[in-house]
């Protein structure tokens, strides 16, 4: 059992690990992670199916802003290791992913945002000195901290896991689990609305609205959403750039006229009423 | 190909020195006060080399980026050979400003992150695991693979431009286009498509389903999902999505957020509503 | 049967006079007359039922600017009475409420379009004399003459109708039985038509096509086409705005340079083009 | 509630009592000249008695609004408000013109209307009654009720506040707007918004299908009605319909329209059309 | 077989022929040119079968600015005639007139834009010499002479082809019959392409891929497609309308204002930028 | 009908003349470089006749349309009816200059069939086939029959109004709006009616399916077809019509074109791809 426990620990630390230090080549989702832990753990074709429904149910699992809803990898890892050596019904084992994932997630933010802090003063003294080998050394020095420690959830859990999770899963109320599933489902919102803060505006808002009415009663897909985004984004830009001209002849304008300033102290009392 | 032209040979390798570098930009996160400033540091390292010979000036060029940074990665090298561009000028121009290198990388987080994050986790990655998943699901090992190619493949081309195109476009044209207002539309038009994109996504990845039923006497239970569908599809949803917005805009911090969204759904569950 | 005639007629002046004393709640509609009529009656069970079925027919049914294309609750009222207490089959009941809907909405309008207008002097010189008392009295007593006369057209027809209905079933020609229900479905074009009167521009008009379209076409229901809608108007009021703005700037302009008059002529013309 | 905030106590028990007393506005109908005159008349008395303490301005204010009245009710309000605060204004200032009043009413009914009822009957209504039907066709008697709570809530709710909106707003507003040009952007997003459900309740609910059809030889007869959907869907009902805003443009009675409508769809159906 | 033949070559003339010499009435459609050929072969409801099947697989045969996938006429008078009066196999004969359309096609276009080249000094003189009736003959002559020669194909295919078909159908390479098919599937881009060349600009290029997306997507037909474009070019027309009096305000203004010289040149950097 | 009412009765008498003959109009095509001059000669003649009553002018009207000549027949008309407005004019000013009436013709070539083909071809001639083709697959001979009715009425009347609407509207006019800016508003009206058409043309009438497959070890093989619908559907369609028009503007010539999407599609075909 030790020998799985650092395997399925090793392969939570190439692919989460992995992922964040090369470039975020999605080698963190499920598809890939069930495959990688099939492999290691000798059942490739059971890998390869778990990773698939596994990435069907984590398409919301989203990374944005560092808010996370669910850490796929860990919660993959562990499902399908249960699943091909510990013969854990593989319903039960999909059932199971989606807690553990959102439990892994807010270890992995809890690292990431508050343990990782006291690097801080380092880099900065660093800095102040032109520390360049420290400051490179620093920061890999924090990734291989920060998803060695994390791979430890994954060895305990196997270490431990083995007996409580069957158990565990016969006892956990069914109503607990089905809250815990739909924090799966609502959790993304989080990571949306970080987005959000970036970049709205009341005057754009009715675009956010467009998006969700597209997917909620046309159901497109989200390829044809962007077709249809990058279409008016570029009408409107059109208009714009024409409405832009317009303005800026009219302010070279107004700068012969000089009974402009009264003008816009009108404008602004409509202003106030449409906002 | 047609930006590469113009660009000094030595420049060249700094570039692309900086796309190596920039894979590695999200491995360490420092907390909530720098998040990716160490990565972005290594990333930015060769053109600080370059450009200041003093050690204090590269000192204080190091300092200047101990500051937060987070842009999706394969966009943020976009800053990347933005900051490059403008580290070169200021190590040239007695009088240029050092500080208005962070005070433009840090605006334009925002809106290069919403489109970034919105094409990327949005849009791309959704298609390559619809393409992997029902190739996967029949246990076909083209299933992962695909979905890694169609993924990163744009991925790492945007990539490899947008470096390039950071440091030729240059400072002066983004004070240019915001001087003459063009930057309005720019932002306006990157964020529209960002908006879009995250309504698609919150009606497509956030989920909410109630199981509550109402008792019929004779005949099967009528589930109040139905009728909530009934009203406006993926209500729920929308709203929380909304309320999380919202307590961000008054400041709310996003792990207070988080923890009650997590609560939320766990009563939900213990309730018996989903 | 005089007690059920009563009954009945008791149920058209409560459920629709009360709706339109009472801030037209909706206490019209098949689904609560339904309801109303089958508690009275003895069978809440196929009241409600029938209301359901009853308010699909009626779905179209709408009261707009006074004109109505069938009146729902004598319909309801009847169609349910003659189902509960004379047994008439199910599905003919249904089959008779539209003719009858269709022939209440005359009466009703005649009452109140033509019959009512008996009070206009009297109103004229209550206002005059500014005897509140008396205007008060006259609203109050309009009300209750016109739902008390309505509700008779109830009376007689279930005190008449019982065993008549039954056989009327069976006589009508299918064609003409055909036609009543036609009519049912062409007469809410009355109503729409009226409101299209009110808010109909040319340059607006293309909107009301849109909206056809998005329900004939892409099957979006109502929620979905007052969301987008309000979308669309939000998007164009700022650019309005934005062009309000500069054509308001360039207004105060023109003030200056006094060749504007012969411009403004020239813009006629064009105009005159495109309308 | 925050318009509610800047309207004295004895201002606000007037408007609670006009609000009220709206709630029968329809109750009578006083035939094609005055339509809903003498509930609009009763709603407004408590404006008139507080503002007018001299019996013939009284009897002036009530002779005013003898005239035609019909607006969408739970939206009237606004313009009882709206009402109150001009008579308000005339019995305070010299040379107010009352006229003014009239004037405003009426011309407020047609946007008013079309907003109102496009919103109300077309969009509240029919969700309400789509929730209502499925549950009441399993002989839930929730059905009726949920139907009347979806549909009234919201609807006292704008009645309530549209009534405050229309007295703080005041005439000074509308006529500010009127001539900064903004009100032509509100009636025209009013419009626009009716035009479109307006067009989307003609098709839903303007119905005609006909029967007649095609006897083939051997097989089954064509349907008719298959063929005029592969044309255009819904054409009749939407020919209809710009049939009768004809008819009304050209300034022919309602009444003979909908008589026309009868006639046509009997004739129809006796000749076996639908 | 002569009479056949000969049959056939006369529908050809006639429904090709007809069809450019009145009007483009669309006689040369599969729907009509079946019905044609099933009339003179003496199967009438055989002809219209094949014709609805044929109209169908050629839908997308488009002749737009002279460029056509397919030409119709003879691939359903040589499949309709095959399948009458030779007995081949209807699905076989389906099959087989996608390939000869596309050859038709060819010979058609080969005719027309090659051939017919002869003519071009003739005309050149009659109209220099005013002689109008020589013009007028010319006209018909070209116009009689490229259908009779087209007609030939036909009346060969039908005499020689009668046996070889047969075998022709079974030698055939599946790939190639496939290869064949597919061409009348892509050839209509062409005509497309030809109608973009004339539509093209940058700015209005995304209503393109928006008429694509709403088929795509939205499964919109035509109908539905047309009825949404003129409400988009009325709305837009109404906005283009608004800015261009205001520009051509501004225009008669910045006469007055000489410094805008200086303000055109700074328009064009910008410009520059987003072309 | 009230466009004919100005027209003088000999004008009528010539325009009708027009109308009929512009139904050969396609009859003869005398290849690349004229195209169908020959057939508007031929439509035109009759005002030429009228107008010039000099050989030596006739001669010289002809010689001016054996340039090339295509556009949509139907709606060409409205150049025919212009360009004789124009020869009128030429005929009565010393000073008009008749090559702008070439000009003219041939600027408005590309908008007119852009629009003219779309609606034809794109939208008039599919529905009446989807009526025809459903009705004659069960054998009824009403098919072709509604087939071309649907087809022709709107296209004749089209063909007969625009005839008068050239000439009646005239050249002044069209310089009229020329000048004023609003022949760009309809031209931008044209084309984007016509690139919506043309791209949901180029959605559903070009085809392209792949019977590629990966085989699977154990279970059915997966099409490929279906992972590239869910990339985008249609993809290659739009590919496909995307380079042929990049091609065309790189003024390559329409048969080189032609042929390579033959041979390429007969490649796919023998390499089993289609
Ligand atoms: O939002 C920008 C960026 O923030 C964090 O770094 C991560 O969540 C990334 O996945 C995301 O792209
Ligand atoms: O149209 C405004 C108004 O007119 C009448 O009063 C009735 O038809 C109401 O239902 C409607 O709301
Ligand atoms: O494109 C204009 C015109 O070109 C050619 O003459 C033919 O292809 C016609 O079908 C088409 O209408």
């Amino acid at each position: 059992m030790l020998k799985v426990a650092l395997l399925a620990a090793l392969t939570v630390f190439i692919c989460y690990g992995g992922n964040w230090l090369f470039g975020q080549t999605m080698i963190e989702r499920p598809l890939v992670v069930g495959m990688v832990t099939g492999f290691i753990m000798g059942d490739l074709h059971t890998g390869i199916i778990m990773g698939a429904s596994l990435e069907a149910i984590f398409m919301g699992a989203v990374d944005i802003g560092g808010a996370l809803s669910a850490e796929p990898v860990t919660a993959t890892v562990l499902a399908t290791t249960f699943s091909i050596i510990m013969n854990v019904n593989q319903k039960a084992a999909l059932a199971l992913a989606v807690p553990i994932g959102v439990f892994a997630a807010f270890i992995s933010m809890f690292l990431k945002n508050v343990v990782m802090n006291i690097f801080v003063p380092i880099i900065n003294k660093q800095a102040r000195e032109n520390n360049q080998k420290g400051l490179t050394f620093t920061h890999f020095f924090m990734w291989f901290l920060n998803y060695f420690i994390f791979s430890l959830v994954t060895f305990f859990g196997v270490l431990e896991g083995a007996q409580p999770v069957q158990a565990l899963i016969k006892e956990i109320p069914d109503n607990l689990m089905a809250g815990l599933s739909a924090t799966g489902g609502l959790l993304p919102a989080v990571g949306f609305a970080i987005l959000m803060r970036m970049l709205w505006s009341k005057e754009l808002s009715p675009y956010y609205f467009l998006g969700f009415v597209m997917v909620a009663y046309l159901n497109l897909p989200s390829i044809a959403v962007a077709v249809i985004g990058v279409i008016i984004v570029i009408l409107n830009a059109y208009r714009d750039r024409q409405l832009l001209q317009i303005e800026n002849n009219q302010k070279k304008v107004s700068v012969v006229n000089t009974e402009d300033s009264l003008a816009n102290s009108e404008d602004k009392e409509e202003e106030d009423f449409f906002e | 190909m047609k930006l590469t032209k113009d660009v000094s040979k030595e420049d060249k390798k700094m570039l692309n020195s900086i796309f190596w570098r920039s894979f590695t930009v999200f491995g360490s996160r420092a907390g909530a006060s720098m998040a990716h400033a160490p990565g972005f540091i290594y990333s930015i390292m060769p053109a600080i080399r370059r450009y200041y010979k003093n050690p204090e000036d590269q000192a204080e060029a190091l300092s200047r980026h101990t500051t937060w940074y987070n842009i999706t990665q394969n966009v943020g090298t976009f800053v990347m050979g933005l900051v490059a561009s403008m580290e070169k000028k200021n190590s040239e121009e007695k009088d240029f400003d050092p500080d208005s290198i962070v005070a433009l990388k840090t605006s334009l987080m925002g809106p290069l992150s919403g489109i970034g994050d919105s094409i990327f986790w949005g849009v791309l990655r959704v298609i390559a695991a619809g393409v992997g998943i029902s190739l996967a699901a029949q246990g076909s090992i083209l299933g992962p693979i695909l979905f890694l190619i169609i993924y990163n493949v744009p991925s790492i081309l945007t990539r490899y431009y947008l470096t390039y195109m950071g440091f030729t476009l240059g400072s002066t044209f983004i004070e240019n286009i915001y001087e003459s207002g063009s930057m309005k539309l720019l932002t306006k038009a990157a964020s529209t498509l960002g908006l879009l994109m995250i309504g698609s996504m919150t009606a497509s990845m956030v989920i909410f389903k109630s199981k509550l039923s109402i008792p019929i006497s004779d005949g099967k239970p009528i589930l109040i999902q139905t009728y909530m569908d009934q009203l406006f599809k993926g209500l729920i949803p929308l709203l929380v999505t909304l309320g999380c917005y919202w307590l961000l805009s008054k400041k709310v911090n996003v792990n207070w957020v988080l923890l009650g969204v997590l609560v939320l759904a766990i009563t939900l569950g213990l309730l018996g509503v989903v």
